[in-house]
């Protein structure tokens, strides 16, 4: 019977229709344990988080394991941890930021010589430092929405462009501990210690920690997450949908300009002193990016958590120290750091291969 | 008989050595459901893209209730009340489908949390979803949070409608909206469509679906070969006809040439 | 051992580090001392080298050796080992300020470019006075190493410094060009053929290390103006040595990296043991480990040694 | 009855919380067109992933002629003669038309160019596809190097289809190969469809159109919560019927339950 | 009339028709201009590169214009032209190599050493090289395809582990120039000079040249050149349209460390000598990433010509000799190079738009 009876009648009268569900074989602990994998992407960063520090807990004994060495991780984490953060949003709008690490030391050098050359107070010369962060963001982000370069390439160049500036800026001169902490020790704010027992907290970790939550909580829990998430997931829908991509791109990049303008601050309260040459500029953006890459953010945008990216960050840092602390030679230490972050991601992969 | 709602002139869209639009005009009168018919490749959806700004025509012009407009952005034109439900339904994959369904106007908490850390409302984001997808029959969604990218292709599609049906204020428009949908999801689009314009809101339909478009449809326009070719009303025509001007084979009735 | 100490150097991509490294485990290993060695990952690395302290702080080492990345900023990691009870011995780079460090073994950077400057000068003798001479320096980031050495060179040539704390800003016209190496032979090459490009009349070329030398030569010699310009270098390693004895390098300043090593080993072991501290060279804040000139062209009132005897004391 | 060319039993594929397929069963018969019908989201395209190596399923077991068969990739299915059309069309955007339509199994030149250099004979796959275009009446597409991102919906599914009816040898699979087609192109694709059956062919054709359905089909395999609720024969059934199955409105004909 | 009427039977017979073509208005030179730009995407960084060179000729006058300077250029970019091959390569797949110029100085230190430590001939030793480069890709491509690890990931973790092992095998002893010439010239043979005029091309030039456009030619007018682009433009399609993705992933991977071996060996016969040390090892990943996003190349896959990264890595030569010899300073000529290639892409950019 080829010919159309009507058919659509059978569906014209609505049926009372509930949501189809199934039911699942497999219950329990597992099954939670999967889901859970499934729905927070930063789970998995942070088992294998866990596990390393198991491990060199177990070889290393008490010396790795007590809260003095944990805590000194998280502060050889925090400039990288910060700056981790940053290139996190940037990431997770499928972009990529070289620049981030340059433009924090010439943040720090911003600080300092605002301070020191031209007598501005400490407290406004941070504020400068953070503005002047937040301008180059907003170039970047400019050059990106606006002129539609890509990402790689402007923060590729704004990376060269901010580095020499750094050098001619600051005639390739250091400003001393001593003298900052005599005459300016706002500047080394960061570096306050808070100690906890063993454990020793500096005002930068604590800054980092809560970064991280703010960022985490904006990112899953406000309208401007979602459409970083948008915008980095696919950009033409995202405008097709309403999302106004401009204004998403440059928030983002000025606020990484800015965070990069923290990381300034936190530089300068790790080492004391404001270095032109901190190798943070030059190796920073790489540092970033692989802490962020190793949380599971997708350098193609739109998938992934920032608390991964911290986890990321904290992996690296405890492989480093686990690594130092057990005498392994500098060559030797850089190439198990090599494996180490294939090996970390394969076990990610993995954990996820077989929840699937 | 009253001014159009949206009106174009002598639209052109080129794409190097392809032309999309050919000096096309447009009609769309208060209130009615206005269906547009035409072969793959006509030039429907560009027509409907630069009428929705996701497009820039090459020259032509454009009015929203008398008024000259240029579209810079999909943005503009919503601002201005037209919402669009395009071929290609423009979600982002990897978001749930509540995130898709309020993307670029979620909801806020009530209170303090809303109001100071603008804290977006899951809860009732996730709820009202829910009841425009049972609306549209798609009983087979088992997880509210599941990303678009995995729902099937009508599921995906029903989403985009409801979106679009959800938040239309001056102008619908819905490019195939129908086209992976069931019989029964079919239906429920086709209900919600008069529904829509029984609270006054005029209605662009693409589709090529004949048995819809004239059950529906107060006025067809008829597109071929990157213009109008023709304007009908399905009481005068019958589908046969138009499927004859549509794809060539009849030249269309000089009184309705457009 | 229960003795410990570690060895922080800039790098150990470069060879002298390595040496000095070999040079202070074969020592180490004389005393019955544990070494752990750490580095930077690029020259100028200060951020790796704290961490690097801090690790030794953490393993409860006796002392660390510590060849700074940058001077200054270091300072403080270095004031938080000595409060914790090691014995910091600067080798190579004197901190700034020097006493920083509870002790330093170290060559006179400015000294070992002083010297072949001085040399080029007397080389070329009238023609001094006309020189066209190229800079071949490490990195933009001017690490003090690199500006130590040019700039001593620039005075033992003659030339007004400027600003002594950085290179480039020089006047005299005799000075065609900076432009930077990374120390090796492929940013030797490179910088030699753009400051060529820019003036190919350049006879004179100070490089910062022996395999940026190297490099340059490469570039002179593939346009066949080996045999005209004057190459002098630092570091006195094996390689650069033959170089010289080659022709390749006219003069090279030879510092002596497993001296400092085994000296710096040595005074560990003291302070664990009784807690006794190096003494300075007489007269300096630090302990001059020496610099000495090598070439078979020796020119009058400039100091140096033969090849031969070069090649005796030569590292790697 | 002949034995089934392709045959499943107990197929399951779950995502997480969401089922898909659910114990599903099904078979194909030497030489027919099967049509399989079922709401939006019940698990066709899912099902038709499985047989064709797009998808492992969870448990289950597919033969092909007999044969147990695991296909690990399409290619391994495809290498079996199975060509299949998906739903997402699975298309190289970036690429032309030529391109996708020869990918994987493109012409090379003949004589030394081909043999030694493996040049492809741009020209031979060009005129090819033109053709195949044609036959489909797909006339608008002006420019055969166009980029497939840059096609309309429609013109971007006749070239899917095109593709597999000229390679495919065994089994075709099509997963709503109409959907975004005009009046035209479709009819154009069920006589490609009737024709490839007369090539002694099988097909699987999934579709919501049941006029077409209706039309072409030798038996229905009705998908209903991600398994065969029953399958029919049209001339046995109306399409109320069939569509009261699909949507649960009536329990299937015990006789015909799966 | 809401009943169906038998409308299909209207399209049932089959009509004569032609495939729609439309009037054109404007036509002439300046449309096939657009047209040749668009369907050639390697042509606007041929055009900014020959912009560039203008500039600087005018500027800079003969002693820039000159057949040396201009083929000075070509020596100065051919390791990184190299790379650049390669580099676009992975780019195409969606991928990125991190590790391309570590595996080149390690290949060259093979290749040096396994002459002179071990007394291989040299012509075998270059083999060996060869083969070690391509075994590197095999890993890294095993690891991306199979294991399915982020390219970026693997290679960041080659890069390291390739880089430590350079150092620990070399010992980072150089091989002196003077000793390769007198006992393993072959080693040197990249480096030997063709002299034309003024003009001075190296065997290791001339390599870059024909190696661009034999794989200009295969990923063009080969299926495997299809296959490249349809695995970097979507791996999903592309697998379920019957590209074997695996196969393909891992002929480019190897293809890459082969082209790595190959860049090895024109480094030896540039630099005369073997050293462990080189830049390239560190940078030269960079660079040529540089190249091939100002060459056009889409960090995203699938989208580009390798022509363009070739004119790309040209673009950076220009540009640094250019500068050097204008007499910038380096720390200027870094800050303006990071202006000039934002300005590159700027152009391009520009150009693409005008001409859309
Ligand atoms: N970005 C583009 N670049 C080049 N050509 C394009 C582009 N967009 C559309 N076209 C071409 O313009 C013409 C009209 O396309 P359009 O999508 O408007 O057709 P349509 O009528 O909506 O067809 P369908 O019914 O198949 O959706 C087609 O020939 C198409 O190939
Ligand atoms: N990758 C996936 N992850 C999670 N759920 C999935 C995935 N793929 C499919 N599903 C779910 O499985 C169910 C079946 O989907 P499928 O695409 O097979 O439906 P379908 O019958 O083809 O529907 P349609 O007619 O709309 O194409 C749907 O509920 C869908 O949301
Ligand atoms: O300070 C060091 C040494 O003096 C050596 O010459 C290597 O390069 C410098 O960094
Ligand atoms: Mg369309
Ligand atoms: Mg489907």
């Amino acid at each position: 019977m080829s010919n159309t009876d009507s058919f659509e009648e059978v569906v014209k009268t609505r049926r009372e229709e509930k949501f189809a569900e199934f039911d699942t074989t497999e219950k329990g602990v597992l099954q939670k344990f999967h889901h859970a994998l499934h729905t927070n992407t930063a789970l998995v960063p942070l088992i294998v988080l866990l596990a390393a520090i198991l491990v060199f807990g177990l070889i290393l004994g008490e010396k790795f394991f007590s809260p003095f060495a944990l805590t000194l991780i998280l502060q050889q984490v925090q400039i990288v941890g910060v700056l981790a953060a940053a290139q996190s949003l940037i990431i997770l709008t499928a972009g990529i930021d070289l620049s981030v690490g340059a433009v924090a030391v010439l943040c720090s050098v911003i600080m300092g010589q605002f301070t020191f050359r031209y007598g501005v107070p400490p407290f406004f010369a941070v504020l400068l430092g953070l503005a002047f962060g937040t301008a180059i963001g907003a170039v970047n982000g400019w050059l990106v929405s606006k002129v539609k370069l890509p990402p790689f390439i402007v923060t590729l160049g704004m990376w060269q462009i901010v580095l020499a500036a750094n050098y001619l800026y600051s005639a390739n001169e250091t400003i001393r501990s001593q003298d900052i902490e005599a005459q300016a020790p706002f500047l080394q704010a960061m570096g306050t210690t808070v100690k906890l027992g063993g454990a020793n907290l500096t005002f930068g970790v604590i800054l980092m920690v809560i970064l991280v939550l703010v960022l985490a909580y904006a990112l899953r829990s406000t309208a401007w997450g979602r459409h970083v998430y948008a915008v980095g997931d696919d950009p033409e829908s995202a405008k097709l949908a309403g999302v106004n991509v401009h204004k998403t791109l440059m928030s983002v990049y000025m606020l990484v300009g800015f965070i990069c303008g923290l990381a300034a601050w936190v530089m300068i309260g790790r080492f004391g002193s404001v270095s032109p040459s901190a190798t943070t500029g030059v190796i920073g953006n790489i540092q970033a990016i692989t802490a962020v890459v190793i949380g599971g953010i997708s350098l193609f945008g739109g998938r992934g958590s920032i608390l991964g990216s911290f986890f990321g960050a904290l992996i690296v840092g405890v492989f480093e120290l686990g690594l130092r602390m057990a005498g392994a030679d500098p060559q030797w230490t850089f190439l198990l750091i090599g494996v180490l972050i294939i090996a970390a991601v394969t076990v990610d992969q993995w954990i996820r291969k077989v929840t699937a | 008989m009253s001014d159009p709602i949206l009106k174009a002139r002598g639209l052109n869209k080129r794409y190097g050595k392809v032309t999309a639009i050919d000096n096309c005009d447009f009609d769309l009168m208060p209130g009615e459901i206005l269906a547009v018919i035409g072969d793959n490749g006509a030039g429907k959806s560009t027509l409907i893209k630069a009428l929705s700004g996701a497009v820039q025509p090459d020259s032509g012009k454009i009015w929203l209730d008398g008024q000259e407009v240029a579209f810079a952005s999909p943005n503009d034109a919503r601002a201005n009340g037209i919402e669009t439900v395009y071929q290609t339904l423009a979600m982002s994959p990897a978001l749930s489908i509540t995130d898709n369904m309020f993307m670029g106007r979620e909801l806020r908490k009530p209170g303090l949390m809303g109001k100071l850390f603008r804290t977006l409302d899951k809860k009732a984001m996730e709820d009202f979803a829910r009841e425009k997808l049972a609306e549209l029959g798609l009983m087979t969604i088992q997880n509210i949070n599941q990303a678009v990218e995995t729902l099937s292709g009508g599921q995906r599609q029903g989403v985009a409608v409801a979106r679009a049906a959800a938040f239309g204020s001056r102008v619908i428009i819905l490019d195939e909206p129908t086209a992976a949908l069931g019989v029964k999801e079919s239906r429920r689009v086709l209900e919600l469509i008069l529904d829509v314009r029984s609270r006054g809101i005029p209605i662009i339909l693409i589709s090529h679906n004949m048995p819809h478009v004239f059950e529906v449809a107060d006025r067809i326009h008829i597109h071929r070969l990157g213009k109008r070719a023709a304007v009908i009303r399905p009481s005068d025509f019958s589908m046969s006809d138009a499927v004859a001007i549509m794809t060539g084979a009849m030249e269309p009735p000089a009184s309705m040439a457009a | 051992a229960d003795v410990s100490a570690c060895l922080i150097t800039k790098t150990d991509t470069n060879p002298f580090f390595v040496k000095m490294r070999e040079g202070a485990q074969a020592k180490a290993k004389e005393l019955g001392i544990e070494l752990n060695a750490y580095a930077g990952k690029v020259d100028g690395d200060n951020d790796t080298q704290v961490a690097a302290i801090e690790t030794c702080i953490a393993n409860g080492a006796k002392g660390i050796l510590l060849t700074a990345s940058d001077t200054s900023s270091i300072v403080p990691s270095v004031q938080k080992a000595r409060d914790a009870g090691l014995l910091v011995i600067a080798l190579d780079t004197p901190l700034n300020p020097i006493d920083a460090a509870d002790m330093t073994f170290a060559t006179d950077n400015f000294l070992a470019g002083e010297l072949i400057g001085q040399w080029a000068k007397g080389a070329l003798g009238d023609k001094a006075a006309d020189a066209k001479i190229a800079m071949l320096d490490l990195d933009v980031s001017q690490p003090t190493v690199g500006v130590l050495r040019d700039q001593g060179f620039l005075k033992g040539f003659g030339i007004d410094l400027g600003d002594p704390n950085k290179w480039g800003d020089e006047t005299d016209p005799r000075v065609v060009g900076h432009d930077v190496t990374q120390g090796n032979e492929e940013g030797g090459r490179k910088a030699m053929e753009n400051l060529l490009a820019k003036d190919p009349s350049i006879n004179v070329v100070y490089t910062i290390n022996e395999p940026a030398a190297a490099g340059a030569y490469e570039a002179l010699k593939s346009i066949g103006r080996e045999g005209d310009a004057l190459i002098v270098s630092v570091d006195g390693g094996c390689p650069g040595v033959a170089n010289v004895e080659a022709g390749v390098i006219g003069a090279t300043s030879q510092q002596y990296p497993l001296l400092m090593a085994s000296k710096g080993i040595e005074a560990i072991a003291a302070w664990a043991k009784d807690g006794t501290k190096p003494q300075a060279t007489d007269g300096k804040s630090f302990f001059d480990t020496g610099v000495a000139l090598v070439t078979d062209k020796p020119v009058d009132g400039v100091k140096s040694i033969s090849v031969a005897d070069g090649k005796k004391l030569c590292w790697g």
